[in-house]
């Protein structure tokens, strides 16, 4: 029995020495990276990176922003305060040198810049463009339906002129387009990479561009490798056309979980960290080895009514509803500050927003007047959708059942999966649910009102006016900016009083990043951050 | 040598005798005993709703106002723990209910029978093994969608093979067992020898086992929720209460997630000493 | 003994088969369409018609089911809808972190609960006894992913022993180079320190917590199967001829006490894969566990059929390996 | 007259996988035909293994006979519907070797003895447990055991139980299997003599399955040896024991131990131990152990040949012998 | 009652006697309460006698046996007494003393032989490490000695059993088996318990006259357990009667049988079924006392029918009644 004791010791021994050997060194903070390299925590590996039939996700739509460029781009102007931002309203030529309208607004003509190069070397020309809208309208991806929106259906309305020069006709003027164009979805591709892998099984080559871009970019960055799950790196495009990026090499390490991710923030061990808990964003504005950029974006965050769905088809009971939520503690507490209510469908910063019409504040005596009213004396119960992993929207949902249960609705929470939660919400199955992931990147109106309101698309609460529809078709889209106005005045009073969703905020993007990463350029658009202006002191 | 202890359950009083001689047995009665009064008294003893929502006193740490301080929306964390046994427990119960009636029905079916009927429910119930048992009803959760009653369907799925296992060759011994045989001796039928004789001498066994299942019934239903696959929001089960507390701990706010745990560990714990004291009395070589 | 192998791999099929089915079944009622994964909101329905029928899910569900089978004995699990790589390529890349992470937890738990099961059954009865118990009820008690977070908590928050949760190693240290996949041998075998610690410290929480929880079902059962054997007529018969005490515990009762604990350690280690989901979500480990969990969560169908395709037949497959150690190990397991 | 119980060609195999769909046969029982008169005791004697149980369970159709008929008062049992049997039941009854394990645990002896006048509706629902005391008082138990539970009782008393259960519903026909052979020797006796007893008291047949040849000198009418699932000889008791035909019958004789130090026996020693019986010749199952084997025994089969009046025996060398008047046993 | 080893100091004897056994008690200590299983034995064997120990279950006959080679595994303990062998008192050694004297000069076989082999070692590496452990033989040397033991118990082909394992072997050859590794190292004193009972009648047959050769060839001392009082009368020189912890009479083989003087004896032998015999048995009524139920006074006296008062009371010694024949009875002038 000796030998036992024996060997016991001996193991203690070792598993001692083991342990000194690792907790001995005390755990340092990182050392920070050089300043060639910038390394980002995102929340997410990339996903169907094909520009034009991808899911879109954050990561992903930000990683081909990087990578490709568009005939056009937003203008980045100075501000009064001296920081840079991108106008969503104003366009400049992107690889086109130039643009040029025809009087009637039905053409518009794009001549190249000289000397465009893929990254692969291969020129890049007026015919390449033509390729990309060739395959963009074959394939029938998203893009086309936003080109058609902007009254470009097919293939036949871009016109190749020379290699320097492309047109593209519209059936009737609008000022949709280079909104809708100034977007990933309009990345132009290398014909002789993606060519060779278009067969008559996959004649778009999505099977190939869904997960690369090698050779095809023409952006400041290039993909450079690829860790699924776990890392994906860009490095700086040498054939660039712009001013090249500051920064080398990119490395987007996912990291799921906010904690960690702001955690690796905080130690230094990278220098951008995406997508952190409001809560902890006033340590880091009060850490001087941080920064923290705060813009107040378009995103719309609300609670989706089924207007087709009892009880929500009575306007009573959605204005109840409107009344009953508390919007402070939502902006105050869920988003700690960091948002400004949402008074309008229309979100500010949109033109012909108003919150004239905006009349809800949490008041329960009057929404449970509201609920009398609709005959709901007894409050009814509900089940409330929310995606999974999402702790806005968790703790959004906690507030908002405990503010309806004291109307008498008992609300049950219910987290979907990720892709449950999609599905339904596109077939328009959802019936209470809360929504945070719309931002109208085409910063029109008549963009932002037709996909939400009007009866196609994204119109998830079944949200049906025919008067609202007829504003839409007849006067949104018209050039007429004084018609166009009032008719929004219009849409916004009928949407407020009719209440199909439940406005709770816009929330501020906010980039938390290392002090010595400068060069921040925010973008209203899509709030995505273009590395190529980002360096390090 | 003293012969091998009596397989029995034993009465009351011969429990209670045991328990004196087994006090790691008695504790973890008295622990179940204990968390199941607190249970029942939750309405009486938390000091606060456990839905009460408080944001201006959001993630408090431990106080006297708070014993076990508030989560992310200022709920109360020890009202919470304490709703929480009804919660917890009612799905460790209903999975080990289902998962014991599902699984010991084919179980006795397949070991009384037999023959084709033995194979084919077998080789059904080996497939199911054959998953890696929290993935498995990780999957079966994200089907069905969270809830309490799903997530008791998934958790006692999972384990109907366990049970299903254990009742048949537990069924297989004691068919074969001589007092069957003097049973159809007799001129005892096949039902009465199944209900008369065979079914009481196999629940002592499948019974411990359930007592065993209770606890990793609870483990696994808080892991799935802790993931999200469980029960709804802010319904007050632990590993819901876990998951909420979970992000803040890098931050320092310990309190969310720990008392929540503790409380699953203690359970278990409670849950698992009394299996192992009952295996005990089944068979004296075990813990 | 080439046959029994070859016989225990026939019998596979059905259940592999059976597996298939299962999983075919249940990933096609998860919720969540697929297409709307890969088309954004505002595609049209032509669009997303032309796209399921692409891929093939407008077919009869049999068809679809053949087509997937077919696939698999090709090892084409498909592409994965999240990450658009072929699910073999996902599953493989993920394979070598899930590996390294079970395989340190299950040598930890090995190396610590069978002496310790043993002394507990040598020495019955004693304060080593009582240890080994109550290790045994907590370490089964506690929840995988609370144990993490306190671990966390304690070692990192508190203490600075140690780093946030960060994958297998530090985000801007480079992993060494390639050599068996794992980075702590590759480091070590490099002779790259700074990976070599990093990727130390960043496996030691969750492969310690992965290992508490696996000890205590495997000191149980070294315990009882070694009471078993120490009890037992043959070696009072050893005791009988005279032998020493440690040739009776080492030789005589642990080399059949072993054998329920190698069965033991398969069943650990699938329970292992269950746990690591868990585990690698706190850790943000870059393995097959938080893979599966995206994969749930994302509906995403042929990466969730894949893993669980994979993770049953690594499961069956080691049960098929402690078979054949029971061939060599137990003379009466007739091949 | 009609025996009670006429058994004749039973065969029982028990399918044993060999490879991996292959299966071979465990013969059990190989043609035992044996008959058994209202009242008298036959012994079935044998060493394990020699499928003496296997017969006596085929008998009552607690295992299914792979071939062979079983007539119990001219009627053929191994036909029957399992409900039918059921309902034969009341005539045949069994007392076991185990006496603990035959007694199910969680039940009062006295419940169980009950059984059977339950479910046969013997007597009354309320007649029921003076007929239960009834029976323990047969047996020589007392009223308090009524209520006790198998495993708090001796083994002699749990041998008693099962007695008074096989006797509940008045049979006929008792198979004893082993009755005594885990008992002390003192209580052996005592059990013998109950069941000694109540053969007297109740006219019962006995088929007597037992291995010491001792207790079955002791009770049994007529004798049946049996080797390796065959019968290999048969006789009245005494004949059989004072003559025996068949070298396993004179081994098993001579190789049971000495009642007295000084009684020193001229012994036959069976070398080795028995074949398999997974398919045996049908040639004699003894060659190798015998030592009277000759090159004619591992030829020709043996069969169960009557060689005098009421005797019989399985040994080809002696069948010959006898006939040609040489043998002297 | 309490537990404690009683080491007396050793006195050695030199004598031509192998064992004696002086006093042995021996207890189990249960949580509730210690229950007194050897009252005091006295036993003594000659070099190459085999001595019967012979009793019903429970009597106490394997405890002896184990308690002997100091077998005894909790929670039996022994508490008082001396066991001398070859004049040397067992009890008084420690751990390691008794390991070499374990198997080299007392061996033990068990009535299980196929459970005593250990089940994932061949009956050829069990030998070997014994001849190592005591022989100091290794390799060919050990193999060669390994098959003469294999072949001295009468195992035919002793190069094939040398690679069996127990579940290979029937009963009858892992008990010779068994023996041969008792026997490995030619021990003066073997103890068999219930060496044949599990085995069939002609196999117990063949180990009976393995056991009485050995004796002849080996002058091996044996204590033989057995229930069986036909094993008694085919193997042993002297028996000692147990009953209840206690041993109530002790003879040569002979006397037992023809003129047994405790009134058990005569029960027992009565109570055998014997060939040829068709009468009623007489037996003795009632049970085997239970270990926790040790009847206070004589311990047969509730069965014996001729029981008086002091049998109640008082335990009665083993007294000699004439040479060689010890009785435990009050009474056994007046039954004589």
């Amino acid at each position: 029995m000796h030998n036992i004791m024996l060997l016991s010791r001996r193991i203690f021994l070792i598993a001692t020495l083991a342990a000194g050997l690792v907790f001995g060194n005390t755990f340092a903070a990182h050392a920070q990276s050089d300043e060639n390299t910038l390394i980002i925590a995102v929340s997410r590996d990339l996903q169907n990176i094909d520009p034009t039939l991808t899911s879109g996700n954050i990561n992903t739509w930000e990683f081909l922003t990087n990578v490709y460029s568009w005939l056009i781009d937003y203008e980045v102007v100075t501000m009064d305060d001296g920081t840079m931002v991108g106008d969503p309203n104003s366009f400049v030529g992107g690889l086109a040198e130039s643009f040029e309208w025809t009087e009637d607004g039905t053409t518009v003509t794009f001549t190249m810049r000289d000397g465009l190069k893929f990254s692969n070397g291969d020129p890049l020309t007026a015919e390449s463009v033509k390729f990309t809208f060739d395959r963009l309208f074959d394939q029938q991806g998203v893009t086309v339906g936003n080109m058609a929106l902007a009254e470009v259906p097919d293939k036949h309305h871009i016109e190749l002129i020379d290699s320097k020069t492309i047109a593209i006709h519209l059936d009737r003027a609008n000022s949709l387009l280079f909104g809708n164009m100034a977007q990933a979805g309009n990345s132009i591709l290398n014909p002789n990479v993606v060519g060779p892998h278009m067969t008559d099984d996959d004649p778009s080559a999505h099977e190939w561009l869904k997960s690369d871009t090698r050779g095809t970019e023409q952006g400041p960055y290039r993909l450079e490798s690829r860790d699924p799950g776990n890392q994906y790196v860009l490095v700086r495009n040498e054939n660039y056309f712009g001013e090249p990026a500051h920064i080398e090499r990119i490395v987007f390490q996912v990291i799921p979980d906010p904690s960690s991710r702001l955690a690796q923030l905080v130690s230094g061990a990278v220098d951008i960290a995406m997508e952190l808990p409001t809560v902890d964003i006033p340590a880091l504005e009060a850490n001087p080895d941080i920064t923290v950029h705060r813009n107040t974006s378009r995103t719309i965050s609300y609670i989706g009514m089924n207007n087709e769905v009892a009880p929500f088809d009575n306007k009573l009971v959605r204005q109840a509803i409107s009344y009953a939520v508390p919007y402070d503690t939502i902006v105050n507490d869920v988003m700690n500050g960091y948002a400004i209510q949402l008074k309008s469908p229309i979100p500010k910063g949109t033109p012909g927003h108003t919150d004239e019409f905006f009349v809800y504040s949490q008041n329960l005596e009057k929404a449970k007047e509201l609920l009398d009213q609709a005959g709901l004396p007894d409050g009814f119960s509900t089940v409330f959708e929310i995606p999974i992993g999402s702790q806005e929207a968790k703790e959004t949902a906690v507030f908002v059942q405990e503010a309806l249960r004291g109307i008498g609705i008992d609300v049950q929470i219910q987290e979907l999966p990720g892709a449950a939660y999609f599905e339904k919400i596109q077939k328009h199955e959802l019936v209470f649910f809360y929504t945070n992931f719309w931002i109208s990147i085409n910063n029109e109106p008549y963009y932002h009102v037709y996909w939400k309101f009007h009866h196609s698309c994204c119109n998830y609460a079944n949200y049906a006016n025919q008067t609202v529809d007829d504003l839409i078709k007849e006067h949104t889209i018209s050039t007429d900016m004084a018609a166009r106005d009032a008719a929004l005045q219009e849409i916004q009073r009928i949407l407020l009083d009719e209440a199909p969703w439940v406005l709770l905020y816009q929330p501020e993007h906010i980039l938390a990043m290392r002090s010595n990463v400068k060069g921040y350029v925010f973008f209203s658009a899509d709030n995505l951050t273009r590395y190529q202006h980002l360096y390090k002191e | 040598m003293i012969g091998p202890q009596e397989q029995i359950v034993p009465g009351l009083t011969a429990l209670a005798r045991w328990c004196r001689r087994n006090p790691v047995t008695a504790f973890g009665f008295f622990i179940i005993l204990g968390l199941g009064v607190l249970g029942l008294l939750a309405p009486l003893i938390a000091p606060y709703d456990p839905y009460a929502l408080n944001p201006r006193e959001k993630m408090q740490p431990p106080s006297w106002d708070h014993l076990f301080g508030t989560g992310i929306f200022g709920e109360d964390i020890f009202s919470r723990v304490l709703y929480g046994i009804r919660i917890d427990f009612g799905i460790g119960l209903g999975a080990v209910a289902f998962g014991l009636i599902a699984g010991s029905s084919v179980g006795v079916i397949a070991g009384y029978y037999g023959g084709r009927i033995d194979e084919v429910l077998m080789r059904l119930m080996d497939i199911v093994a054959a998953f890696p048992g929290f993935i498995l009803a990780m999957a079966i959760a994200g089907v069905l969608g969270p809830s309490i009653p799903n997530l008791i369907i998934a958790i006692a799925f999972v384990n109907v093979p366990v049970y299903a296992r254990l009742s048949r060759s537990r069924f297989l011994v004691i068919r074969e067992s001589l007092y069957a045989l003097a049973a159809r001796g007799v001129g005892a039928s096949d039902f009465r020898i199944l209900t008369w004789h065979l079914l009481p001498n196999s629940l002592a066994p499948i019974f411990v086992q359930s007592t065993l299942q209770c606890g990793w019934a609870i483990l696994d239903a808080a892991g799935l929720s802790f993931i999200g696959l469980g029960v709804h929001l802010p319904t007050p089960e632990w590993g819901v209460m876990i998951g909420l507390g979970a992000p803040r701990i890098i931050a320092g706010q310990w309190w969310i997630s720990f008392f929540p745990g503790l409380a699953i560990a203690i359970t278990v714990m409670g849950f698992n000493l009394i299996g192992d004291g009952l295996q005990d009395l089944l068979d004296p070589r075990r813990w | 003994m080439s046959v029994f192998i070859a016989r225990r791999l026939l019998l596979l099929i059905p259940v592999l088969l059976g597996v298939t089915v299962v999983t075919f079944t249940l990933t096609r009622v998860i919720p969540g369409n697929p297409i709307d994964l890969m088309v954004s909101p505002l595609a049209s329905q032509e669009t997303r018609d032309r796209i399921a029928e692409n891929a093939g899910l407008n077919d009869p569900i049999w068809v679809q089911y053949l087509r997937y089978i077919e696939g698999v004995s090709r090892g084409d699990f498909g592409d994965s809808f999240v990450t658009n790589q072929p699910v073999l390529d996902d599953l493989k890349s993920r394979f070598m972190p899930t590996f390294e992470l079970t395989l340190f937890a299950m040598l930890t738990a090995i190396a610590l609960s069978v002496p310790l099961g043993i002394a507990a059954a040598v020495w019955r009865g004693t304060w080593i006894d009582h240890i080994s118990r109550v290790l045994a009820v907590f370490g089964v008690a506690m929840p995988v992913f609370w144990v993490s977070l306190v671990a966390i908590y304690v070692f990192f928050f508190l203490l600075h022993w140690l780093p946030a949760p960060q994958g297998r190693i530090g985000i801007i240290i480079p992993p060494p180079d390639r050599i068996s996949g794992l980075y702590t041998i590759d480091s070590l075998l490099t002779g790259n320190w700074k990976a070599l610690k990093s990727s130390v410290q960043s496996i030691i929480l969750p492969a310690s917590v992965l290992a508490f929880a696996a000890m205590a079902p495997l000191a149980r059962i070294t315990r009882a199967s070694m009471i078993e054997a120490l009890e037992s007529d043959y070696t009072r018969a050893a005791r009988s001829l005279g032998l020493s005490e440690s040739s009776i515990v080492f030789r005589h009762a642990l080399r059949n006490a072993i054998l329920p604990v190698i069965t033991m350690i398969a069943i650990v280690y699938g329970y292992l894969l269950g746990g690591v989901v868990l585990v690698e979500n706190v850790f943000a480990w870059p393995g097959l566990g938080r893979y599966v969990y995206n994969a749930i969560a994302s509906s995403d169908y042929p990466a969730l059929q894949g893993f669980i395709l994979y993770s049953t037949t690594v499961y069956v497959l080691l049960f098929l390996f402690v078979d054949i150690l029971y061939v060599l190990l137990d003379p009466r397991v007739r091949l | 007259m009609s025996p009670l119980l006429e058994v004749s060609g039973l065969y029982k195999h028990y399918p044993i996988r060999s490879g991996l769909l292959r299966y071979r046969n465990l013969v059990a029982a190989d043609n035992v035909s044996l008959t058994l008169q209202a009242g008298e005791t036959l012994a079935l004697v044998g060493e394990s293994g020699s499928g003496k149980s296997t017969v006596g369970r085929c008998i009552l159709r607690l295992e299914e006979p792979t071939a062979g008929s079983v007539l119990l008062d001219g009627k053929d049992i191994s036909e029957l519907s399992e409900p039918e049997v059921r309902a034969l039941r009341p005539q045949m009854q069994m007392v076991y070797q185990e006496p603990l394990e035959s007694l199910n645990p969680r039940h009062k002896v006295g419940n169980l003895v009950a059984e059977p006048l339950l479910l046969h509706r013997i007597v009354g629902k309320a007649e029921i447990p003076a007929r239960v005391s009834e029976l323990f008082h047969m047996v020589g138990l007392g009223k308090e055991h009524i209520d006790r539970y198998a495993h708090t009782l001796s083994g002699g008393q749990q041998q008693r139980v099962g007695i008074a259960r096989a006797l509940a519903t008045r049979p006929k026909l008792l198979i004893l299997d082993e009755p005594t052979s885990a008992l002390d020797v003192s209580v052996e006796a005592q059990i013998l003599n109950l069941l000694q007893d109540l053969q007297q008291q109740m006219q019962l047949a006995y088929l007597f399955i037992s291995h010491d040849l001792a207790v079955v000198s002791m009770l049994a009418d007529r004798v049946a040896v049996m080797y390796l699932g065959q019968i290999v000889e048969s006789g009245p008791t005494a004949s059989v024991l004072a003559s025996h035909y068949h070298p396993y019958t004179q081994a098993l004789v001579l190789a049971t131990p000495i009642n007295h130090p000084r009684q020193r026996k001229q012994r036959i020693v069976l070398e080795g131990e028995p074949i398999s019986p997974i398919e045996p010749p049908q040639t004699c199952r003894l060659v190798p152990r015998c030592p009277y084997a000759q090159s004619i025994c591992s030829e020709q089969p043996a069969n169960l040949v009557e060689v005098t009046p009421h005797r019989a025996t399985r040994c080809i060398r002696f069948a010959n012998e006898h006939q040609a008047g040489r043998w002297t046993p | 009652m309490h537990c404690s080893l009683d080491l007396d100091s050793v006195h050695r004897k030199g004598s031509a006697e192998v064992l004696r056994v002086e006093d042995l008690r021996v207890e189990f200590c249960l949580p509730d309460e210690d229950i007194l299983v050897l009252a005091g034995i006295d036993l003594a064997a000659m070099a190459g006698q085999i001595v019967g120990i012979v009793g019903e279950s429970g009597s106490g006959k394997t405890v002896t046996a184990l308690s002997i080679a100091r077998l005894l595994a909790p929670p039996g303990r022994i508490a008082s007494g001396r066991v001398l062998f070859l004049g040397q008192d067992l009890l008084g050694l420690d751990a390691a003393q008794m390991r070499s004297i374990r198997g080299s000069q007392i061996s033990m076989i068990f009535q299980n032989p196929r459970a005593s082999l250990n089940p994932v070692f061949s009956v050829g590496k069990m030998l070997k490490e014994v001849l190592k452990v005591h022989s100091g033989l290794q390799g060919r040397a050990a193999t060669i000695r390994a098959k003469e033991l294999l072949a001295d118990v009468g195992l035919p082909d002793p190069d094939s059993v040398l690679k069996r394992y127990a579940h290979q072997l029937s009963g009858g050859m892992a008990q010779r088996a068994m023996i041969a590794l008792a026997l490995s190292s030619s021990p003066a004193l073997l103890l068999a318990d219930e060496p044949t009972t599990a085995l069939d009648v002609t196999i117990q047959h063949q180990i009976i006259q393995l056991l009485l050769r050995l004796r002849q060839e080996h002058n091996l001392t044996q204590i033989v357990i057995t229930h069986n009082f036909g094993v008694i009368a085919e193997l042993c020189d002297r028996v000692a009667v147990m009953y209840a912890g206690s041993i109530l009479e002790e003879a040569p083989v002979a006397k037992i049988f023809d003129s047994p003087g405790h009134p058990y004896t005569r029960g027992l032998l009565a109570a055998r079924a014997r060939v040829g015999r068709h009468t009623e048995i007489e037996n003795i009524p009632g049970q085997v006392p239970e270990l926790k139920n040790r009847p206070d006074g004589c311990p047969f006296h509730p069965r014996c029918a001729h029981a008086r008062d002091i049998c109640r009371v008082k335990v009665p010694r083993l007294e000699q009644t004439a040479p060689g024949h010890h009785i435990a009875c009050h009474r056994w002038q007046e039954l004589a």
